[in-house]
């Protein structure tokens, strides 16, 4: 089947880059300046430390050695070695952190998408009205706060001002249904950027659908005007809009690292930004590949989900 | 005389845009009896698709009709409410437009799109298979070849020929009174073109239903249609019966037009050419609109109101007859 | 067109060069502008705004004011010399792949996309985590993750050009790739490239700022309203004044540069301005 | 008679790889066309869409390199000289596009957009602004609209540009790529008028690409018809319209709506629709839609066979 092919195809594609994306992974810890194991102990540590830290990164193999090494740890183990912080699987910590990660994502997108699409379809329906200038403030706006700095402005306003929500985000601490509580700013926080562009394709692009040709066949059969924007437009529309939304989910990834560390959530942007200023540089590895994983997960789904949704690529 | 079936007077539509209005259609009138097959001939700008679409109330954004009446079967389009209009749509007076790579949509199959033109002007809610059924017998009358198998294929699957040909079929599925069709063969072949054609005439013989051919090609007009109406520049500048028309055109407009046509049956030394380009559509010249490119014109032209020549249906407007 | 023209004609264009003259004239003259000297802790720490502190103070002292107004200059030179930096590495590849095509744009495009398979603000963070964290090095990581975003933009160009038909007829006439090249496929990619750019000097301004948030851009003292931000939000009680003032500014340098990259999209695009 | 261009046993297929690994297809545009161009000749290449006609143009043009056969224009293979030789032989062969409105680069001006083939050429003209305005008066306009941008012109005047622009080197041959089908009629005749007369004048020589078969009567001598990738006949232009011997010919004329409600077609029309480029029947490629097709035109492949004089068809019929 030609749908199966293209699966098929397009993840054979997502490992090849994967493979790549842990190349430049691998490469980046040559960017350290001088050796990284000192760096990364402090000048004042033992040799023996240092000597051992480097036999534990490899670095004292030749360069292809530790390569494939590198390379068949990570494939075959997900192993990126040990966090300098306490020892641990820098994977292992990854995995704890994640779910704070993928929740905020998840809920930031839907958010997103459900922005975008209300107001780029009411805004395209009223076009040139009082509503649709309105939504092209919301997004010139949406598109150009920082979400830092929307995630402060929220915690001001709505937990200091209004006391609605609580200050900080979710934690291990809380409940689930108490963290679910606390998710609920950072994600809308998250999901005004990306809510902002995908208004805005929706706009321009249901205004395009609607010059079509076939839409003016739709409406010259009869059809009643919901049935037209709804059925015969909006599924076109949607296609463009799938891509950008995909495409905007990299910016969104950036920014839980951004709102993580605005809301004190534990997930994953916080894990990398920690690992960071400790000079935990296995554990930097390991982080930004999980985020990198995920994005080029997304974009599969969405190149597949583009396929399905437009029948004259699906069976080419 | 008997009433027409459609009585259009006196129509307006306007387009506002920032730079001005542009009057796309400026003062139309013309009638279509049942059974007739009207042909409106213009080159492009002329109005004569939007002169189409006006009738259907489906004028794009920013146009808007400004004035005049539409009478279908003793009623002005006009006036009925937007729900009223909808069932005028599809089922009593349809569409066929020029590009049938765009005309339907890329994302439902074809039967589904035929039947929802069935669907939409039924009596309570028939049963999918039974429209269906019904689909696949229209198809087959418009010449798709093996349809039980291609009526759950994307348009994308079918050749702009067949595209057309489905086209067609949703136009004639309510059994419409007035077909309209927007240079139904531009986009096409010549043999695909003379396919069409013979569909279309078919279609006439054996449903009765009135055409209105609008087309820039004089010749496809020739093949298909009993009237013409010749536009320019936003206003109908000359009508009568075909061969009034091609063989006694009395429009210095139509007359050149015709001259201008390379023809494939006789040879000539030299086209006639109308000089100049068509006006402006914001800034249209004063009144009679072709003064410009006009040999015979004369001081009178310019001016408002223009002449209207009429001998027995045959109509021109034009100084040149005024006596 | 003349720039004045182009204000008339596109108001949002008018506003966003506005905002971005006033943020130029503030960084150039900072030193006529601010009052104080943004690194001396000479005054009582976070005192409200006043007539004598417009913006208040910050934690250790600081006029924010005079710090808001040296901060633009790390922005602006962050911005341009970085998308800068981006375009003369990204303008050179996406010409190579777009006209070469075949086996070269292969390699090329799989690069670029390997690139962009990371988000920018991830491979900002890899690369300056990597390198340390200082000016220098954000603006090393903002080039690098921008590089590959122009390289693409160019590419598309070029690609979409070179199919035109009066590329097609210049080669008809019999010219050679280089003059094709320049004279006509590589003019013609110019427009877009420059909304693409000017909207890509927005992100970049983003993109430093969160770093500068994070503790990854430049370093204390140095005033920059990322680290402004930063420091405001350990204080959002006791002194808000400290978080709004830089949010704004950078929410503002942002929006000026997306304003005036839609703004010529409009301008040089009529036909989308119709929707 | 003088020979401009002779195009032997023409090829053109284009590869078309379906997905990354799937086999590349190969839709076989031009499929073994031979023909020649005589000095001072106008010859018109007529076909419907998809039959080849546009790439043959831009073979002749040198843009599209042949799969196999040969382009020899003025005695010297197109495709194999090289360096001074290609480049002087290129300026001697000027195309005009069908679309007016994207055939101009839109940020040169116009002084610059008629003189450009005389730059690349590196031909040394001794007055470059007297040459641009010799060759806008040429084709009817004037020189002040030397100093503006193709935007500021409607469709035909940038035809006229374009004209003039083909015209600046001198060229011994022009294509036209069906320089008209983008216009009003009544443009469309001031453009025919137009090159009518700078053939005469000029003694062009000329091919003429057009699917309209009234336009190719009107400014040809001599014609090609085309069906699916080759040519099933050829001829001097009134016998070949007024008693076409190919089918095909015969279809596609009858299928030609005439302005003149007093001849209006009769004959049935030719059924279906042209092949698929990629996998053409076997034998005679038009044998599924002939009303004459017996059983060895399967088979066969016709050959074109000269009737008469200079007429030719790929017909077993004769």
């Amino acid at each position: 089947m030609a749908l199966l092919s293209y699966v098929i195809k397009r993840v054979g594609l997502g490992v090849l880059t994967i493979f790549g994306v842990l190349t430049i992974i691998f490469i980046s810890i040559r960017l350290v300046p001088g050796d990284p194991a000192v760096i990364a102990l402090g000048d004042l540590a033992n040799p023996d430390d240092i000597a051992r830290l480097r036999h534990a990164w490899g670095l004292d193999l030749p360069i292809h050695e530790q390569y494939i090494k590198f390379m068949s740890q990570v494939l075959l183990h997900g192993d990126f070695g040990l966090s300098i912080k306490n020892n641990q699987p820098t994977m292992m910590r990854v995995l704890n952190r994640l779910p704070y990660t993928i929740t905020l994502a998840v809920l930031g997108t839907a958010i997103a998408i459900l922005i975008g699409l209300l107001l780029g379809v009411l805004a395209a329906l009223k076009r040139n009205s009082v509503i649709d200038i309105l939504v092209m403030v919301f997004v010139v706006l949406g598109f150009s706060i920082p979400v830092f700095y929307l995630g402060l402005v929220f915690i001001q306003f709505f937990s200091i001002q209004l006391k609605w929500f609580p200050v900080l985000g979710p934690n291990p601490n809380y409940s689930f249904m108490e963290n679910l509580r606390r998710m609920i700013l950072p994600s809308i926080a998250i999901a005004i950027g990306i809510g902002a562009v995908t208004a805005r394709m929706t706009r321009s692009s249901l205004l395009e659908v609607l010059n079509m040709d076939y839409i003016l066949t739709a409406r010259a059969k009869g059809a009643p005007e919901y049935r037209v924007v709804f059925k015969h437009a909006l599924r076109n529309a949607l296609i463009p809009v799938v891509t950008i939304v995909g495409l905007n989910f990299g910016a969104l990834l950036g920014g839980t690292v951004l709102i993580e560390y605005v809301f004190g959530i534990p997930g994953l942007g916080s894990l990398l930004v920690e690992a960071v200023f400790e000079r935990d540089y296995p554990q930097i590895q390991a982080s930004v590949f999980v985020f990198s994983l995920l994005f080029i997960s997304v974009n599969i789904v969405v190149d597949i989900l583009y396929h399905f949704l437009d029948p004259r690529i699906r069976l080419e | 005389m008997t009433h027409p079936l459609l009585d259009v007077r006196n129509l307006k539509t306007y387009f506002y845009l920032r730079r001005g209005v542009v009057k796309a259609v400026d003062g139309v009138s013309f009638r279509l009896n049942r059974g007739e097959a009207l042909g409106i001939v213009g080159e492009s700008g002329s109005g004569k698709t939007m002169t189409a679409l006006s009738i259907l109330r489906l004028v794009p954004y920013p146009g808007k009709i400004v004035g005049g009446e539409i009478i279908f079967k003793g009623r002005d389009l006009l006036k009925l409410t937007e729900k009223e209009m909808r069932h005028i749509r599809g089922k009593e007076i349809s569409l066929i437009f020029q590009d049938p790579q765009n005309s339907l949509n890329p994302v439902f199959t074809v039967g589904w799109q035929v039947g929802e033109a069935i669907e939409l002007h039924s009596e309570g809610k028939p049963l999918w298979d039974r429209i269906i059924e019904k689909v696949i017998n229209i198809l087959r009358g418009v010449g798709i070849p093996r349809v039980e198998d291609r009526v759950n294929d994307y348009p994308h699957e079918f050749s702009g020929g067949q595209k057309q040909r489905i086209m067609i079929g949703m136009s004639i599925s309510n059994n419409p009174d007035i077909i309209i069709a927007d240079e139904p063969t531009t986009a096409l072949d010549v043999t695909i073109q003379a396919q069409i054609i013979d569909l279309l005439k078919d279609l006439r013989s054996r449903y009765n239903s009135s055409i209105i051919l609008i087309a820039h090609n004089m010749g496809l007009v020739s093949e298909l249609c009993d009237n013409v109406a010749v536009m320019y520049a936003g206003r109908i500048v000359e009508y009568g019966s075909i061969e009034e028309i091609f063989n006694d055109p009395l429009h210095p407009y139509t007359r050149m037009l015709l001259r201008c046509i390379p023809r494939t049956d006789i040879d000539v030394d030299k086209l006639e050419s109308i000089p100049g380009e068509p006006p402006d559509p914001v800034n249209p010249p004063s009144g009679c609109r072709f003064h410009p490119r006009c040999p015979y014109a004369k001081e009178e032209c310019k001016r408002d109101p223009i002449y209207i020549e009429n001998i027995d249906g045959h109509m021109a407007v034009c100084e040149l007859y005024r006596r | 067109m003349k720039i004045w023209e182009m204000m008339i004609e596109s108001k949002l264009f008018a506003i966003g060069l506005l905002i971005l003259i006033a943020i130029t004239l503030m960084a150039i003259f900072a030193d006529y502008i601010a009052p104080y000297d943004p690194i001396a802790q000479d005054f009582k720490p976070k005192l409200p705004p006043s007539p004598k502190h417009w913006l208040g103070t910050d934690e250790l002292g600081r006029d924010v004011f005079s710090r808001l107004v040296y901060g633009s200059r790390i922005t602006l030179y962050v911005a341009f010399v970085s998308v800068s930096i981006a375009c003369l590495l990204g303008i050179p590849i996406g010409l190579i792949a777009g006209y070469y095509g075949g086996k070269v744009d292969k390699v090329l495009n799989f690069l670029i996309d390997l690139m962009l398979s990371f988000p920018a603000i991830i491979l900002t963070i890899l690369i300056t985590g990597m390198l340390g964290p200082s000016l220098t090095n954000a603006m090393i990581a903002i080039s690098i993750a921008f590089a590959p975003r122009i390289a693409r933009i160019v590419r598309g160009q070029v690609l979409s050009v070179k199919e035109e038909d009066y590329v097609v007829a210049v080669k008809a006439m019999g010219a050679g790739g280089f003059y094709t090249m320049t004279k006509h496929v590589f003019p013609n990619s110019m427009a877009p490239l420059l909304v693409q750019v000017t909207l890509s000097l927005g992100t970049a301004v983003l993109v430093e700022s969160a770093l500068a948030f994070l503790g990854l851009s430049a370093q204390p003292p140095t005033p920059s309203w990322g680290d402004m931000l930063n420091r405001g939000r350990r204080y959002i009680y006791s002194a808000p004044w400290m978080l709004t003032a830089p949010g704004i500014m950078i929410t503002l340098a942002v929006l000026a540069f997306n304003l005036i990259g839609d703004g010529l999209r409009d301008l040089l695009d009529p036909r989308l301005r119709r929707l | 008679m003088d020979k401009v261009v002779r195009v032997d046993n023409l090829k053109v297929y284009y590869e078309r790889r379906k997905g990354f690994l799937s086999k590349p297809q190969y839709i076989k545009a031009v499929d073994g066309v031979t023909f020649d161009i005589y000095r001072g000749e106008v010859l018109g290449l007529v076909g419907e869409s998809g039959s080849g006609k546009t790439t043959i143009g831009k073979a002749l043009a040198g843009i599209v390199r042949p799969t196999s056969g040969r382009v020899i224009i003025l005695g010297k293979d197109l495709y194999s000289i090289r360096g001074q030789e290609a480049k002087k032989l290129r300026t001697k062969i000027q195309m005009i596009f069908q679309n007016p409105f994207s055939s101009l680069d839109p940020r040169m001006r116009i002084k610059d957009i008629v003189t450009e083939p005389l730059k690349i050429a590196g031909m040394k003209v001794a007055d470059l602004d007297s040459r641009a305005r010799e060759l806008i008066e040429m084709v009817g306009l004037s020189r002040e609209h030397l100093n503006r941008f193709p935007h500021q012109f409607s469709g035909g005047q940038r035809q006229r540009i374009a004209i003039a622009r083909a015209l600046s080197t001198n060229p011994e041959l022009i294509i036209a790529d069906e320089p008209t089908s983008a216009l009003d009629v009544s443009i469309q005749a001031q453009i025919l008028n137009l090159m009518k007369e700078l053939k005469d004048k000029l003694d062009l020589t000329m091919l003429f690409i057009s699917h309209d078969i009234g336009v190719i009567r009107y400014i040809s001598d001599r014609v090609l018809v085309m069906y699916a990738g080759k040519i099933v006949e050829s001829g001097e232009k009134t016998r070949l319209i007024d008693e076409p011997l190919h089918p095909y010919t015969k279809g596609l004329l009858d299928a030609v709506p005439v302005p003149d409600p007093s001849k209006r077609r009769v004959n049935p029309v030719v059924p279906g629709e042209p092949p698929d480029p990629v996998n053409p029947p076997s034998g005679c490629r038009f044998h599924p839609r002939c009303p004459y097709a017996k059983e060895e035109c399967k088979r066969i492949e016709p050959e074109l066979k000269s009737v008469d004089d200079d007429r030719k068809v790929a017909c077993i019929l004769y």
